[in-house]
């Protein structure tokens, strides 16, 4: 058993990090911070869930956010999207393995990953609405966000809802609030079998391989570790029964990375388009200064009263 | 439970069958995969459905519900045609070697004695063979035909693979393939642990179906070691605190039972209960029920029970009849022959079988009292919700009581889990608006009526105006001063034989432990097997050390565990015939030469030597029953019977409908599908989902958010075959009710061919009903049949017949 | 002179005087236009606000990032429902003519400013009609990516691929009109007495003569001459 | 309670050659005198702790009820938050679905808070005070007892047996309220009393 995190304090504790550790900062820099976190990470066994929603009730509850009661749609995931509301949600595959043409119920706990590299916060116009910490927690901060949805369009595993009440992004923060007094997120606290376990990066990554070799003995041989390079590896990364076919766990992306469409519209467009415009200014400014203006002379208006007196010319 | 929770991390193997422990009971599941993933344990999961344990599991086979005994007497045939026995362990824990009286035989599904009328037996010959020096007899050898090993041998005998795959749909190859893996934990360093629930009891033979797993667990020699055990997944979070402590018709705090009609005086009553051992040097534990039950009487009635007056033995009623269980209640009621019905946090209208039966008994109350911290459907069985509950409230005379109670967060005491622990919890908040304890009420009541007889007397008083009621405040005793009653104390002194000046006891305080009871009125307990619980030392429930040395998983100084803080009981059955652990890496309780020591506080007497005395010391054999003499209704050895609701004819005993003594009112016989049924062609079972707990949680925002809405589960092939869409419509029914529910067209449901002939199968989720914050639905309960297990009467939720055809949304 | 007249606008009018005053747009020309430029210039704004975080800052003049958010996808509707005004109304001078052609191949007079060297010309040169014509193009494409990145109603019905595609086509569209509209802005300052057109709604007749003096003969030519306006 | 023990009982037992170093890297970064924007403040500081088991199913997971005003002290207490209990040798601070969500049953808009009585033939509940409802309920059941209570079998045996009356038990009541229970209806003479169990 991965040690359990002691019980949350119930006296104040001053936070572990802190604006000083801010690492990115969305439509703005930071300045380097002095020292770097540990990174941390939360480890999702997907070969360990039973897809029994406690990380979905513990979430709803600790955040203090309120889902609407939907109704059956034909799958146990439920409800059957993520929402501004539901920052986690268990995704249901009922998976018939080729190779032993055994069911295999495949049951992936989706929300935020966490990307050491997030699209999110590449993508976002707002100042400081989306910060990303050197423990690798990327947050959101909703004061600033103006609700444009660009974090949707830069995210490549499609986490981020607009709150159509607020007009706010909202997302799992990684129980920010937790981890800041040395807690785990709640979804991991509340995880009955250690699905979920949190800590260090690197203690993820030991006990994910203790977890792999596990598989590999129960004849999983593709079992593995999912922290995808593609976004810089994650901060929230699965162990995989099929690592070599992350898709059949309800479209787990194979290679993740920033959409091309969106580094290009954020990338050279930003800068192209700037020159361009500020060229085109300039450009009309120097002709002036050069040919000068282009006026009317007293010979015109006289051709032109001549014109109007119906007199030829 | 046999062993805890927390023991399950040392199993090699675990066996989820009758139940789906993952869904049920996630957090205990957690030593599941624990052992999986520090042992390398493997899991394997029997269910007619493909549940989220077998969604984790190491290998799965499906089976048709309520055909269970068929599967598992396969096993015992398989583990004896393949000689994988633990032949010390069965030779000398178990009465294998017992010979069992001449006449007693078995046939055609039937044992010795049954008689078609009463549909019950004369269990007379269901008894071993007594030798002249009054000892039962036994063949060490094994070589007398009659001996139970012979016995048993040939009455699993005609189970064999084929047979059991034409009746359970289990193919041959994964019978086979879960055989061979119990089969590997006859090793004495490999034990396989069992983890079942209501999939096991809710069947006209629900004792069976636990019995035939307990045998294979002997022949294993996997009772009372570490990993091992009979684990029974108790659903409610103090269902075994109520059942110990006696609340139910038949019984009295502590497993001993309420006098019958035949049982005219106190000598009667207690010759019927003496059980002297049956082998020579056996404990037979059971001689103390003496002191068990004076001390109980003590409890009740203290001074006013008297040795005179057999300790006021008249002032408990006698049954005439087994049990007033609840099937017979609302049986009576709907008779008309019940006049005030309380329900104390209980929704009987969505728990029991047969809701139109239900609701029509309540009906003819003349009143109905509800206590309980939520609304229930029960408390408004009277309102008129539409489809989902027709009613007339101007025809409905029954006057309703709903009294508002606390919950778990505004109370104090304790809860027995599964494990048996007693562990004590602090209130976290105030109960809201007017909310009183059931103490407060229970008390009231009482109180109340003891006034009233006082003052103007009425039939028989002296049980009431005797009742002893010794609290700080009468209104509403405490919770410490309760657990200090239930453990027991000294009522006077008693003063050693020997030297009269000493005090063995001194009146007034708490007892240690039931071994220090008395037969002559000089103590009290309100149940013997807590007491221990509340001591002199303090409150050993409230203990929270969670130290655990030997990283056995007892942790021995948390809480209290009955009986005397034992953890995993028989626990002497796992060491050897000489006392040394059978797995010396898992190790439990070792004779140390002079007495028994270990982790867990000894199942036997500290110095009862190891060869002299049997590990099974409640039992007057001093072993465990591979053949249970007369003491199960429906047989010394377990017998398939299917359902009573069926899609195929007993293949064992074509003539057999059922269970042949489990009771059947006559109302409900003919509420019943006949078997193979044109009318009634699926077998459906209900079952509840982990999102959810019962009906509680329909109340509840979140956990109605999680799985909001009716549904049932059924195969592609079947949707195919009927026209469903998944997330379509439809509507199923019974012979007794109709539901309208959404169609989950899953891959996790498969129909499974029995007998050459394939059977669907419909899934029923219990949750919904017509008051809460879910979504209003239909409760499993509308479509099930109202028959019980022969012995203790659960009702048949898990096995039943019922037709379903697409169909529009409801029009509520 | 014979030819019928074909690119003279309703409302064109010639006053003859000293100097001579041409009437050249009427004032529902003038109020769709000014609504239209004012929308263009605050949908530029709000924009580029969004578009390049050093620019963040304009969001201000909106009331903030939500608002701004909030606004710019509205203003866009009313840009294209005015502009669509103004195509109505100006589509038909702005067809393609031969003497556009010849006007093209002298480019290099026409930004040296030696209007003799070039031909006479109606009511809008081969400029002005790449300004209309590349406005009214990059309109529609930005009211069409606009709708598929309007997060708050129509976000359910593409998906968030297409809306990626949708956001790189809206920006790169709203820098080239951007452009646009400064080649326009520059043409009517260095061009003098071209304002008047949009302000008051006359030019000179000089201008005219100047400028697009095809047009004026014709407006002469077709005896749409008045008294002195005094 | 022995909780520093505990801790160091489960990260010892726990095996793992990562044992324990978890917690001090997550503060590695040092204080923080201010909380970051995004940073919500630790919603646990300043309640009151109650140790408390799940009222659910019988694996009976440790759980800590958080409250603001502390019940100890006299005072009224607010839930605030419930979170599984670590030191719990069973559950180990996890919780199931409902277990995560028992908040949302205390404070469920179905908790009763008044008594309440259905008359016959009505289609409503209507408040009642307790003193109404209780005496009602017990002179009811005196009345019935009186008239019904079976004294003596045919064969003149004492019986004392109560059949027209009936209790059904519940579940999630503690040992105590059982015991109260049980004495307050078996000295009656009930015999139509039953639980869960038998479900």
């Amino acid at each position: 058993m991965f040690p359990p995190i002691p019980n949350p304090p119930v006296t104040a504790t001053p936070a572990k990090f802190g604006d000083a550790d801010l690492v990115r900062r969305s439509a703005s820099s930071v300045p380097a911070p002095a020292q770097k976190l540990t990174p941390v990470a939360k480890l999702i066994d997907v070969s360990k869930c039973i897809g029994c929603k406690a990380c979905q009730a513990a979430c709803l509850e600790w955040n203090e956010l309120h889902e609407e009661i939907g109704t059956f749609n034909g799958t146990y995931t439920n409800p059957p999207d993520l929402t501004p509301a539901s920052f986690t949600l268990m995704r249901f595959t009922e998976w018939v393995n080729p190779e032993t043409d055994n069911l295999e119920w495949l049951i992936r706990k989706d929300g935020c990953m966490h990307c050491a590299d997030p699209g999110c916060l590449k993508a976002c116009p707002a100042p400081g609405a989306i910060v990303q910490y050197s423990n690798g927690i990327v947050d959101f901060a909703h004061d600033k966000c103006i609700g444009c949805g660009y974090c949707v369009k830069g995210c490549p595993f499609n986490i981020p809802r607009i709150s159509q009440v607020d007009h706010k992004a909202y997302k799992c923060t990684l129980c920010s609030d937790r981890v800041a007094v040395g807690q785990g997120p709640a979804c991991q606290k509340a995880c009955p079998t250690q699905a979920i376990v949190f800590g260090t990066k690197d203690e993820m990554k030991q006990w994910a391989d203790g977890r792999i070799k596990d598989l590999k003995s129960r004849g999983y041989k593709n079992a593995g570790l999912y922290d995808p390079p593609g976004v810089g590896g994650t901060h929230v990364m699965y162990v995989l029964q099929h690592a070599d076919k992350p898709s059949i766990y309800a479209g787990l992306p194979d290679n993740p990375r920033i959409s091309p469409i969106v580094e290009a519209w954020k990338g050279v467009t930003k800068y192209v388009g700037l020159g361009v415009m500020g060229f085109a200014a300039i450009a009309g400014a120097f002709h002036y200064l050069v040919t000068g203006a282009n006026k009317v002379t007293a010979e015109d208006e006289e051709n032109a009263e001549k014109l109007t007196q119906g007199g030829r010319s | 439970m046999t062993n805890s929770w927390t023991d399950i991390k040392n199993a090699d193997l675990v066996v989820i069958m009758g139940g789906n422990a993952a869904e049920a009971h996630p957090c205990g599941f957690k030593w599941v995969t624990e052992a999986k993933a520090t042992r390398g344990a493997k899991l394997v999961v029997v269910d007619p459905r493909f549940t989220r344990s077998a969604a984790v599991a190491d290998y799965y086979a499906p089976i048709r519900q309520g055909t269970d005994i068929a599967f598992l007497n396969g096993v015992m045939n398989y583990l004896i045609q393949n000689d994988k026995i633990q032949w010390d362990y069965v030779k000398a824990f178990t009465n294998a070697s017992f010979v069992v009286k001449e006449g007693f035989t078995y046939q055609d599904g039937l044992f010795t004695g049954y008689d078609e009328q009463k549909r019950d037996y004369n269990r007379s010959t269901w008894d071993y063979e007594m030798g002249p020096d009054g000892y039962a007899v036994v063949d060490e050898t094994l070589q007398n035909p009659r001996c139970v090993w012979n016995l048993l041998k040939q009455h699993v005998s005609v189970y064999t693979p084929e047979l059991v795959e034409r009746i359970t749909g289990t193919p041959k190859d994964k019978f086979l393939k879960v055989a061979s893996m119990m089969a590997e934990c006859s090793a004495p360093n490999k034990t396989m642990t069992s983890m079942y629930a209501l999939g096991w009891t809710q069947h006209s033979k629900g004792s069976q179906n636990i019995r035939c797993m307990a045998m294979i667990q002997l022949m294993l020699g996997n009772i009372g070691v570490r990993g091992g055990g009979m684990n029974a997944l108790r659903g409610h979070s103090n269902i075994q605190g109520l059942t110990d402590l006696g609340l139910m018709s038949n019984l009295i705090p502590g497993y001993l039972t309420l006098p019958t009609e035949r049982e005219a005086d106190f000598n009667a009553y207690m010759s019927t209960r003496g059980f002297k051992p049956l082998r020579p040097n056996q404990m037979s534990y059971w001689q103390n029920y003496k002191k068990f039950f004076v001390s109980f009487q003590k409890t009740m009635w203290g001074p006013a029970a008297t040795a005179e007056n057999n300790f006021a033995y008249d002032w408990l009623p006698k049954l005439d009849v087994p049990a007033y269980d609840v099937l017979r209640a609302f049986e009576l009621m709907d008779q008309g022959k019940m006049n005030i019905y309380f329900c104390q946090g209980f929704n009987p209208l969505q728990a029991f079988p047969n809701k139109a039966k239900l609701a029509r008994a309540l009906g003819k109350l003349k009143l109905l009292v509800v206590m309980d911290p939520l609304e229930t459907e029960t408390a408004r069985f009277w309102e008129n919700h539409g489809i989902y509950n027709e009613a007339n409230p101007a025809s409905i005379q029954t006057e309703v009581i709903q009294l508002p109670t606390t919950c778990f967060a505004e109370d104090e005491g304790s809860l027995v889990n599964s494990g048996r622990w007693l562990q004590w919890h602090w209130p976290g908040g105030s109960p809201p608006g007017e909310a009183k304890t059931d103490v407060f009420i229970m008390s009231q009541i009482h109180l109340r009526l003891k006034e009233m007889y006082r003052k103007d007397g009425g039939a028989v008083p002296e049980p009431i105006v005797n009742l002893t009621w010794n609290y700080k405040d009468p209104n509403e005793p405490t919770a410490e001063e309760l657990a200090k009653e239930m453990n027991g104390s000294v009522l006077t002194d008693v003063l050693d034989p020997n030297d009269p000046t000493k005090k063995v006891l001194e009146a007034g305080k708490q007892l240690a432990s039931f071994g220090l009871l008395r037969d002559d009125g000089s103590t009290a307990a309100g149940c013997w097997i807590y007491t221990g619980c509340f001591t002199e030392a303090g409150n050993m429930m409230a203990r929270r050390d969670n130290s655990d040395p030997g990283d056995t998983g007892a942790y021995s100084k948390w809480s209290f565990s009955w009986p005397a803080n034992r953890r995993i009981i028989y626990n002497r059955a796992s060491c050897n015939l000489d006392g040394q652990p059978w797995d010396d890496t898992r190790k439990l309780i070792w004779w140390d030469g002079a007495k028994w020591t270990g982790f867990d506080v000894p199942d036997i007497a500290p110095t009862a030597k190891p060869r002299d005395v049997g590990p099974f010391i409640m039992n007057p054999e001093g072993v465990s029953r591979l053949f249970t003499r007369g003491m199960m209704r429906d047989g010394p050895f377990p017998v398939h019977y299917e359902p009573f609701e069926s899609p195929v004819a007993n293949l064992i005993a074509p003539k057999v409908r059922g269970n042949p003594v489990a009771r059947v009112f006559k109302d409900d016989f003919a509420q019943f599908a006949d078997t193979g049924s044109k009318e009634f062609p699926y077998a459906a079972t209900s079952y509840r989902l982990t999102e959810h707990f019962h009906y509680w949680t329909k109340t509840n925002h979140v956990n109605s958010v999680l799985q909001p809405e009716f549904f049932v589960e059924i195969s592609p092939e079947l949707a195919k075959e009927k026209g469903i869409a998944n997330a379509g419509w439809v509507r199923v029914w019974s012979k007794r009710g109709s539901v309208i529910a959404k169609a989950y067209v899953t891959k996790r449901i498969r129909p499974l061919m029995v007998d050459g002939k394939a059977t669907h199968i419909v899934g029923i989720p219990i949750h919904w009903g017509f008051v809460g914050a879910a979504k209003k639905g239909f409760p499993a309960n509308v479509l099930t049949p109202f028959v019980g297990d022969a012995n203790i009467e659960t009702p048949e939720y898990k096995a039943f017949l019922v037709n379903i055809e697409p169909t529009t949304g409801p029009v509520a | 002179m014979s030819a019928a007249p074909y690119d003279v606008e309703g409302g064109d009018q010639v006053h003859k005087g000293h100097p001579v005053q041409v009437d050249r747009y009427t004032v529902a020309a003038r109020i769709n236009h000014w609504i239209t430029a004012i929308s263009l210039i605050l949908l530029a704004i709000s924009g580029l606000a969004l578009f390049h975080p050093s620019l963040y800052f304009l969001t201000a003049l909106f009331g903030g990032g939500q608002l701004t958010r909030a606004i710019h996808p509205w203003i866009g509707v009313v840009l294209f429902f005015s502009f669509a005004g103004l195509f109505f109304r100006f589509w038909k001078a702005n067809l393609w003519k031969s003497e556009d052609g010849t006007w093209l191949r002298r480019i290099r007079d026409v930004i040296a400013g030696n209007e003799e060297k070039l031909p006479e010309l109606g009511k809008y040169n081969a400029g002005q009609k790449f300004v209309f014509w590349g406005m009214s193009f990059l309109i529609l494409v930005l009211i069409g990516s606009g709708l598929v990145i309007w997060n708050v109603y129509f976000s359910s019905f593409t998906s968030i691929e297409q809306q990626r595609i949708a956001l790189l086509v809206h920006a790169l569209a709203a820098v080239a009109i951007i452009c646009v509209w400064i080649i326009h802005v520059y043409a009517a300052i260095w061009v003098k007495g071209t304002i008047s057109a949009m302000t008051r709604g006359q030019v000179t007749g000089g201008w005219a003569w100047r400028h697009h003096r095809k047009w004026l003969r014709e407006l002469v030519a077709g005896k749409r001459t008045g008294t002195p306006a005094e | 309670m022995n909780m520093e023990l505990s801790r160091r009982q489960f990260l010892g037992t726990a095996g793992a050659g990562v044992a324990g170093t978890t917690l001090g890297a997550l503060g590695f970064g040092g204080v923080e005198e201010a909380y970051a924007s995004t940073i919500k403040p630790f919603r646990l500081v300043n309640t009151t702790e109650a140790r408390n088991t799940c009222t659910y199913c019988s694996v009976a997971c440790g759980i800590i009820i958080y409250s603001k005003g502390s019940l100890a002290k006299g005072e009224k207490a607010d839930i605030t938050h419930i979170e599984g209990d670590t030191d719990h040798p069973t559950n180990r601070g996890t919780l199931c679905p409902k277990g995560a969500a028992l908040i949302s049953y205390v404070k469920s808009e179905q908790r009763l808070k008044y008594p309440m009585i259905r008359r016959a033939g009505s289609d409503k509940f209507e408040r009642v005070s307790w003193n109404e409802a209780l005496d009602k309920i017990a002179k009811a059941m005196k009345a019935d007892r009186d008239q019904n209570l079976v004294q003596k079998n045919k064969d003149g045996v004492t019986v004392n047996r109560w059949t027209t009356t009936g209790f059904l038990a519940a579940s999630a009541t503690t040992n105590e309220t059982a015991m109260c229970t049980y004495k307050v209806v078996r000295s009656t003479g009930m015999v139509v009393f039953d639980n869960q169990a038998r479900v």
